[in-house]
């Protein structure tokens, strides 16, 4: 066979080639730090130390966008996580939450149920942003099968050196900056954004040949229901109050009477919005799609009276760790604004979120 | 299953483990069920075309073997009591019996790859014609062509012919036969192997030996590196090019030929490196496929180092054998009377020549392109050879015949000269490829190249600065490769050079190589012939 | 012995059939140049040379050429 | 002796272009279907459709093929460049645009008086991705429009369509044309690409 010491000096190779390899992986994966901030969401959860959270978000960007977690201590002392990601499908919504509580036990998990209506995976981008942040597990291992387009491989998530490789050629500075650490880009997971667009035109509702949830979207709505009961969390589904894509009755009708089958608390806010005090002409930076930081608030101060009484959350501002902790939370949120108002009066656009649209 | 593709890769580490681990005397089985299983993915109907080609082959080698070991018994025991006649006659007897297996047997075999691959191309000739008469059309037959059908027929009716010729007894194991068949590196695009060369490599055990394993899986990662990061990265240009005659005329019909001769060299070597460095990792030594063909200094000299065992396969198995007939024979009496001795002996030579090239063009693809392309390179041939005389006359008024310069011009005239054959294989048919050697001529824009149309080929700046860089390293080992292996030379190199050799082309490929979402990894160019 | 030798200077003058040992190997002889060789052959000797026969051992020089010629002969 | 010579080399040349001769006349023996393992595309296509890349009309009043939606003599099929029509049409009544999340992609839906369609984006330019009626003040070529009945559609299209839940789809390759039908009303009519038919607006 072969000389021991030439087995060492093989061992040693092998070693500096994988350390060579994952240096050049991390260095090739996007950063997500100045441009699609989307991207960055999921792996903040796991730089966060405190993952002490009475309530969990998850679902698209209509819970990243429309919920502020500061907001809810401040006024409710709720203290809450949003493992929001950009289109993220129910699958990946389900395997997300079978990974957190592997982290924490919350009291109240919030999904929104506009990803009801995609019964099959959308885009390679919405999959890598949604999987790439998670690390190595079997959860993320399911949630990829789950989730593939047909042209993805499965290795390349394994070893995502395989998919981002022809990035050698677009490295920019950011991606040497960020090579090691990356910085946080939401507060708690709410991707905050001061601008504003007033909503001008609803778009005519189209008629649909079917309206009924597929099969295999209700099948992971009762998974989730079913881990909810299991670890005794209460599951609420919610569906945020954006006025595009439209939000059919028939789809509203369904989700109330699954809420009432498993007795669950659903609330559709576009009923709301009056009572939330939302004005669709300065609540919102997308004329309607998604609530901006006055909306976000509006909607989080209405929502969490709600679930307090509803499943008496304990107001836990008086926790004197807990207070030290979200009030540099705090800190951060009003540095964030006000860089954001500035921005917003200096350029009349906030650079993070345009520079792609201004090019396209 | 692509050569470029992570489960070849899986299956591939997974064989040679378990290939090392069990006893010697079960090798042979694991690579015939290896063989199988990797044929089986281009799906069952192509298994049952391989199993049919290696059964027929079987059964007629073994009744021809027979009867030449029943003649020579007989001709041992009555060897005295036997007149030469009669000897000669029993001998007839026996060639025409044996004759008659063969060529049933070869009808079979290059039946099966005649339907296949021409039916469709004659049925369009024949739509072509009746629509000048506008008859009826025949519509076409859908069959997808076996994955490497044309090599594994190919392999074994040189297989048969050589038993029918006595040049070694039949493979009485079927299994046996069936590896050599079917072993799953050569199938896909050659080499194409002769079984007193193959055979007995397959079927005797191999020890692990690092050396050969190491050397082989180096040999593996070069092949990668020229197909994934070379040959897969300068295909889209090449695509832009040829499939847009109206719009890349002029100077843009030599760019493609030169991207496309880098192309299918790097595509078809780095193929080939795979599956000798393959069979090396196991133990088995294939037969080298290509001898720096870029390096000739004639045409001649260029098939006598491009796809090497396709060159001896059609030597051994149509040239000698037709210029030997006694129908060519016949035919160059009657030349030489007619047209006299000089002449008259070239006329046989270049008729077999023709019929050869025809073969050979044929073969490569069932369409007026590559027959064209088969007879260029014939007349290429043929016009050097008539030319001997008027080089022997110009070498002797200036001899430059040694000096650099000279050596220089003949090695970039072959180049350019087989790239503009071989861009047949690309254009959409016979007519737009010749429009485009016209519009070399006519249409002059050379400027075109200056002024960053390049960029707009499908290639971008990066592009062409990873392939500049892998051609010069494809050359430089190519240089070095003339005066002995890399891999000795590379051996006796100190470790960290090695290492960094090793890795470095590892890591290229990953990094530069073309493949995954966007690339979508391109099959072997010769994997559909 | 001498017509064959007369047979292979026609074809290659510069070449010297009597003491080359490696017609094949070196590639002086291409496979042209055999083809010529068989057809001449058969007219000189009026023996047809098998393609089976078409080895390198049998045509790498003059000798082995001319020992598969009277072979050949004394078959028929 | 000279000219014998000379014959054999023109005879052996005439072989070689007839046979490039006879190729040219099998020119078209490559249009009509037949795989020729053209080497370069890999992907197996081997005969490239003639109108190139992609087959989009940019004349708005050039004939076209298949179904597609007519207004006012404005040709409006899907696939078609967006920018010519947009401006034979003038101002929209309504106009909305949605970029999806993290950018990767912007829907956008022009509104005219009794129709709609929406637009996708590609290499910077749009191209129709679906139209949809209103309201019966417009019709399709073929004369249907909404609250006609399943009958009329056979009449106009035959029943070689697809069906799925009360979704009646007719495709021509390019455009697939769909009529939504509640008892027996048409209550939905959109012509679209396969890839975006029956998507929610």
């Amino acid at each position: 066979m072969i000389a021991p010491k030439k087995i060492a000096k093989l061992a040693v190779a092998a070693l500096i080639t994988i350390a060579l390899l994952i240096l050049l992986q991390s260095l090739l994966m996007p950063k997500y730090m100045t441009e699609i901030l989307e991207g960055a969401l999921i792996s903040e959860y796991y730089r966060e130390e405190n993952k002490d959270h009475d309530v969990i978000f998850i679902g698209d960007c209509e819970v990243y966008e429309n919920f502020s977690p500061v907001t809810l201590w401040q006024e409710y002392g709720i203290t809450s996580f949003i493992r929001g990601s950009a289109q993220q499908l129910i699958w990946h919504s389900y395997y997300l939450l079978e990974e957190t509580l592997k982290y924490e036990k919350p009291k109240v998990v919030v999904f929104n149920v506009l990803s009801m209506k995609y019964d099959r995976p959308q885009k390679e981008a919405y999959n890598r942003m949604a999987l790439d942040g998670m690390p190595l597990s079997v959860t993320k291992l399911k949630s990829i099968k789950a989730s593939m387009m047909d042209d993805e491989k499965f290795i390349t998530y394994i070893f995502p050196i395989l998919r981002y490789h022809s990035r050698w050629s677009e490295l920019t500075a950011e991606d040497f900056k960020y090579l090691f650490k990356k910085d946080r880009v939401t507060h708690n997971g709410y991707l905050m954004r001061v601008d504003v667009k007033p909503l001008t035109t609803i778009p005519t509702e189209r008629k649909l040949a079917n309206y009924r949830f597929s099969d295999i979207c209700y099948e992971y709505l009762d998974k989730m229901t079913e881990l909810c009961k299991k670890n005794g969390i209460e599951l609420v589904l919610i569906k945020a109050p954006t006025i595009y894509p439209h939000w059919y009755d028939e789809w509203d009708k369904q989700m109330e009477d699954y809420a009432e089958e498993n007795n669950l608390l659903y609330i559709n806010f576009l009923k709301y919005t009056d009572e939330i005090g939302i004005d669709y002409q300065t609540d919102t930076y997308d004329a309607g799609l998604h609530l901006n930081l006055s909306g976000a608030e509006k909607l989080s101060r209405y929502f969490g009276k709600i679930i307090q009484e509803e499943f008496n959350l304990p107001d836990r501002r008086n926790d004197e760790k807990l207070s030290r902790i979200w009030a540099a939370k705090a800190d951060l949120y009003v540095q964030e604004m006000e860089k954001q108002y500035a921005e917003l009066e200096e350029l009349g656009y906030l650079k993070a979120f345009n520079s792609r649209r201004n090019d396209e | 299953m692509l050569f470029t593709s992570y489960n070849f890769i899986l299956f591939l580490l997974s064989l040679f483990i378990i290939y090392y681990i069990i006893p010697k005397k079960y090798q042979w089985m694991l690579l015939l069920a290896a063989s199988f299983f990797f044929y089986s993915f281009s799906g069952w109907d192509n298994v049952a075309y391989i199993t049919v080609t290696i059964i027929a082959t079987y059964f007629a080698a073994l009744k021809i073997g027979q009867l030449h070991l029943q003649q020579e018994s007989y001709l041992k025991e009555n060897k005295g009591s036997l007149s030469k006649e009669e000897k000669k006659a029993y001998k007839e007897k026996v060639k025409s019996s044996q004759k008659k297996y063969l060529l049933i047997c070869l009808f079979f075999d290059l039946g099966i790859l005649a339907v296949l691959k021409y039916t469709n191309f004659v049925i369009s000739n024949i739509n072509s014609i009746s629509r000048i008469f506008n008859a009826g059309e025949i519509s076409f037959l859908d069959i997808a062509l076996p994955m490497g059908i044309s090599f594994y027929t190919f392999q074994s009716v040189g297989y048969l012919v050589d038993v029918y010729r006595g040049k070694y007894l039949p493979e009485k194991n079927i299994g046996k036969f069936a590896l050599f068949v079917s072993f799953f590196p050569q199938l896909v695009q050659g080499p194409i192997s002769r079984f007193d060369d193959l055979g007995h490599q397959l079927y005797s055990g191999h020890g692990f030996d690092f050396r050969n394993v190491s050397f082989g899986m180096q040999r593996i990662i070069w092949g990668f590196f020229k197909k994934l990061v070379i040959a897969d990265r300068i295909l889209p240009a090449v695509k832009t090019i040829t499939q847009n005659p109206d719009t890349y005329q002029g100077i843009y019909v030599l760019v493609g030929m030169v991207f496309y001769a880098v192309q299918l060299y790097a595509d078809f070597t780095g193929g080939i490196d795979i599956t000798i460095g393959i069979a090396e990792v196991l133990g088995i030594k294939l037969k080298e496929n290509f001898e720096r063909p870029f390096f000739s200094k004639s045409t001649a000299e260029y098939w006598r180092r491009w796809h090497i065992t396709m060159g001896t396969w059609f030597r051994d198995y149509v040239f000698y054998p037709v210029s030997v007939s006694n129908a060519m024979l016949k035919v160059s009496k009657f030349s030489r009377e007619k047209l006299g001795e000089k002449t008259g002996k070239r006329v046989p030579v270049y008729l077999s020549t023709i019929i050869v090239w025809f073969a050979t063009g044929i073969w490569h693809g069932a369409s007026w392109n590559f027959i064209v392309w088969g007879l260029l390179n014939c007349l290429v041939i043929i016009v050097s050879q008539e030319l001997e005389p008027f080089y022997a006359w110009f070498h002797n008024r200036f001899n430059v015949r040694g000096k650099f310069i000279f050596k220089l011009f003949q090695v970039g005239r072959t180049f350019l000269l087989m790239s503009a054959i071989r861009i047949l294989d690309c254009y959409r048919n016979v007519p737009v490829t010749f429009r485009m050697y016209w519009s070399v001529f006519t249409k002059w824009n050379i400027n075109e190249l200056f002024n960053g149309a390049l960029l707009k080929l499908g290639l971008d700046k990066a592009d062409y600065f990873v392939l500049v860089f892998g051609i010069i390293i494809m050359i430089a080992v190519s240089l070095a490769q003339r005066s002995g292996s890399i891999r000795e030379k590379l051996s006796a190199r100190p470790e960290i050079v090695r290492y960094a050799a090793y890795v470095g082309l590892f890591i290229s490929i990953i990094v530069f190589g073309a493949y995954g979402i966007g690339y979508d990894s391109n099959q072997f160019i010769y994997n559909q012939f | 012995m001498e017509a064959l030798l007369r047979i292979l200077e026609d074809l290659h003058p510069e070449v010297d059939f009597a003491t080359n040992k490696s017609l094949i190997d070196d590639k002086i002889l291409d496979s042209f140049d055999i083809i010529t060789l068989i057809a001449e052959i058969s007219d000189e000797y009026d023996v047809k040379i098998p393609v089976e026969e078409i080895v390198p051992e049998n045509f790498n020089s003059a000798e082995a050429l001319y020992k598969l010629i009277q072979k050949l002969q004394d078959e028929d | 002796m000279k000219n014998k010579k000379i014959i054999i080399i023109i005879a052996i040349v005439a072989i070689v272009a007839a046979g490039v001769v006879v190729a040219s006349l099998g020119r078209n023996s490559n249009k009509d279907g037949i795989d020729n393992a053209n080497v370069s595309n890999n992907d197996n296509t081997g005969n490239n459709n003639e109108t190139g890349a992609n087959n989009r009309d940019v004349d708005i009043t050039r004939e076209k093929q298949g179904y597609y939606f007519e207004y006012k003599g404005i040709k409006i099929g899907v696939n078609d460049d967006a920018a010519p029509i947009l401006e034979a049409l003038g101002e929209p009544m309504y106009y909305f645009e949605a970029p999806s999340c993290a950018y990767e992609g912007m829907d956008r839906i022009y509104s005219y008086s009794g129709f709609e369609f929406t637009t996708f984006t590609e290499d910077d330019k749009e191209y129709i991705a679906s139209i949809v009626f209103l309201d019966d003040t417009v019709t399709t070529r073929e004369g249907i429009t909404l609250n006609a009945t399943l009958k009329d559609i056979e009449k106009a299209y035959g029943s070689k369509y697809e069906k799925s839940f009360n979704q009646y789809s007719y495709s021509d390759g390019n455009c697939v044309l769909s009529f939504i039908v509640e008892n027996n009303a048409v209550v939905s009519v959109e012509y679209a690409l396969p890839a975006y038919s029956g998507q929610e607006g």
